[in-house]
């Protein structure tokens, strides 16, 4: 029954993924963006990965949206010119679409105990998460020490991407024909959305914090709580406007956090070093390796929170002062 | 008793399933916006009170309970207030309400 | 039971996702996201007890909180634009 | 049921090529990005349709003794792809603002003929 569920999320997923390439408003493109996130996180959870639903509930339903319409508020809302060689790129798709297809039988069946992916590492894991570090959840556990060095390399590209925006957007002249004290005072003429907003906040903030710290119990982690908690942000300074935004967190600070991070999970890496163990091997930090382990996974997971924060809210706030 | 609890659960879970129908039937054959949103309403508030109301009686007294609770909490207030916000910002940007003639500007403003 | 309810959420999503394909105004489409929003949480509170974890309902829980800045985002950028259309006629005066 | 185990990845193709399709054919540069989401999700949903395994259940170990889980490993990977998504989506609309304020258009062709100029 749930595989049949699953395939109606899935039959929804490519309607609207059809729809978003057919329309000619951006802005509608948008909204459908939204709808095709919350289709794909509801499958990714009948597919049992709660983790990865989680993730894509903090950043597709709040930051996504909110980014393509502050990009949008800056470029424009149309789509101008037709597309080119429509007959031509057809073609190519369907064709490949095919071989994809054609492809997709030598698959194993969905499901499958013994696909050649389940065969391997997985079961390692599995089996050896209790015995090594103890926690429940399996996916923070590879995520965090098993496969530390990718995740190290994942925040690093968060990092760049971030000074990438902030490179493009934070210096030069802003185009903006706004007089700034519109722009700045958000939505707080509307009354009702800035009493419940401002009801909703510390909760959402809470609700960060136990995603990062409940992570090795529950589905959540570093990556969840950090864009979590950076949409709480966000609703602030939808609210209240972007100066009050800024005078709670000033760019300095995001800045800080953003380098701070990073520097955190290669400081835990280097201390392992420094006790006696490999690059971020965890198990020398506590004269019980279970608890270094476990130890090591907190502070790896702060240092990705306090990264994803950073990063997340100075993309935002580039975007946002760009329109000024 | 367990029994009873169980009845009342199924009771509020088909009658919460049926108002999340009756009001996607609504959203869609609604005349205009105003009145699709009239009928999404339905859903947001009625059924989901009636579903999670369903779903708690069945977890029982436990953290579960508190997080539908919690849940409710959070739908109850953001539902009405995001349904208030969109038909404010409809109403600002000129779309006017119960008129028949009305359809023809909607597709103008797309 | 839960079968039941889990069919006339998705059915209403589907209704929704027609609405939203449709439009006719933008408002429609907004609303039709706000819809599917509400009716993600509903499916993901409901499969979380048909599969016996409740310890899940952290998700359901996610999107009811996060779902309103996507429709805050919304409300903004229409009044972005109407600032701008505004001062753009002004400076065509 | 043999047929509809092969669905998850007919989607998967399908919306691969939906997303390339907007990325090759269309001329709007944030529609591309738009198509290239789409590339992302379609990705996503083929690893995660892989790490499924039947009659299994998310990789959190419970009280209730369900000893089958699905496979951790491609979990974690799109996880983190996640948030690297939605950086570098971010830093591609930075790079689409910034055209738009250099050239006056996000469409393409018009700023390719405005370079020949």
């Amino acid at each position: 029954m749930i595989v049949i569920f699953g395939i109606f999320l899935l039959t929804l997923l490519v309607i609207t993924a059809i729809a978003i390439v057919r329309t000619d408003n951006l802005f509608v493109a948008v909204m459908l963006m939204g709808i095709a996130s919350l289709l794909i996180a509801g499958n990714f959870f009948l597919l049992d990965a709660a983790d990865v639903a989680l993730t894509e509930a903090a950043v597709g339903a709040g930051i996504s949206t909110v980014l393509f319409l502050s990009a949008l508020a800056l470029t424009s809302e149309r789509e101008r010119s037709k597309s080119s060689n429509k007959i031509l790129s057809f073609t190519v798709v369907a064709t490949a679409a095919l071989v994809l297809i054609y492809a997709t039988f030598d698959k194993p069946r969905f499901g499958d105990p013994q696909a050649p992916s389940q065969m391997h590492v997985a079961p390692w894991y599995l089996e050896k998460t209790p015995e090594y570090i103890d926690i429940p959840n399996v996916v923070t556990a590879v995520l965090g020490s098993f496969r530390g060095y990718d995740t190290l390399g994942e925040v690093f590209v968060v990092f760049t991407a971030g000074i990438g925006v902030l490179f493009l957007l934070g210096s030069g002249a802003p185009l903006g024909s706004l007089p700034p004290e519109k722009i700045n005072e958000g939505l707080r003429h509307h009354l009702i959305p800035r009493v419940v907003g401002r009801v909703l906040i510390p909760f959402i903030l809470l609700f960060g914090l136990y995603v990062q710290f409940h992570g090795e119990y529950g589905p959540g982690g570093g990556f969840q709580a950090g864009a979590i908690i950076a949409a709480a942000i966000i609703l602030f300074a939808l609210l209240e406007g972007e100066q009050r935004a800024m005078a709670v967190l000033p760019t300095r600070l995001l800045l800080g956090l953003m380098a701070f991070g990073p520097l955190l999970y290669v400081a835990v890496g280097v201390a392992g070093i420094v006790l006696g163990g490999n690059f971020l091997d965890y198990s020398v930090l506590s004269s019980d390796s279970v608890k270094g382990q476990q130890l090591g996974i907190l502070l790896i997971e702060a240092g990705v929170g306090i990264t994803v924060t950073g990063v997340l809210l100075s993309i935002f706030h580039a975007f946002a002062a760009r329109g000024r | 008793m367990t029994t009873l609890v169980d009845i009342l659960s199924w009771v509020l879970l088909t009658l919460g399933g049926l108002s999340v129908l009756i009001g996607g039937i609504g959203a869609l054959r609604m005349p205009d916006l105003y009145t699709r949103m009239h009928a999404a309403s339905v859903t947001d508030s009625m059924g989901t009170i009636l579903v999670l109301l369903g779903i708690m009686l069945q977890a029982g007294w436990s953290l579960a309970t508190i997080k539908l609770i919690a849940i409710l909490l959070f739908l109850l207030l953001t539902g009405p207030t995001s349904s208030n916000a969109l038909a404010s910002a409809a109403l600002l940007a000129g779309t006017r309400p119960f008129e028949e003639a009305d359809q023809d500007d909607n597709e103008g403003q797309e | 039971m839960y079968y039941a309810v889990t069919i006339a959420t998705l059915v209403t999503m589907g209704l929704a996702l027609i609405r939203a394909v449709l439009g006719p105004s933008v408002y429609d489409r907004v609303l039709a996201v706000n819809m599917i929003g509400t009716k993600t949480v509903l499916l993901l509170s409901v499969i979380a007890f048909l599969y016996g974890r409740p310890d899940f309902l952290d998700l359901a829980l996610a999107y009811a909180l996060i779902n309103f800045i996507g429709v805050l985002a919304v409300l903004e950028f229409f009044r972005n634009r109407a600032l701008r259309r505004s001062t753009e006629r002004d400076e065509g005066k | 049921m043999e047929i509809l185990g092969l669905y998850n990845y007919w989607v998967f193709a399908i919306l691969l090529m939906i997303g390339f399709y907007a990325v090759i054919a269309k001329r709007n540069l944030v529609k591309k990005l738009i198509g290239l989401l789409l590339f992302q999700a379609a990705v996503f949903l083929l690893y995660i349709t892989m790490g499924k395994v039947d009659g299994g259940t998310a990789p959190i170990f419970s009280d209730g003794g369900n000893a089958i889980f699905s496979n951790p490993l491609p979990q974690v990977l799109i996880l983190t792809a996640i948030v690297v998504g939605i950086s570098t989506t971010a830093l591609g609309l930075g790079i689409v603002v910034r055209l738009k304020e250099e050239y006056g258009s996000i469409e393409e062709h018009e700023i390719q003929e405005i370079d020949e100029q």
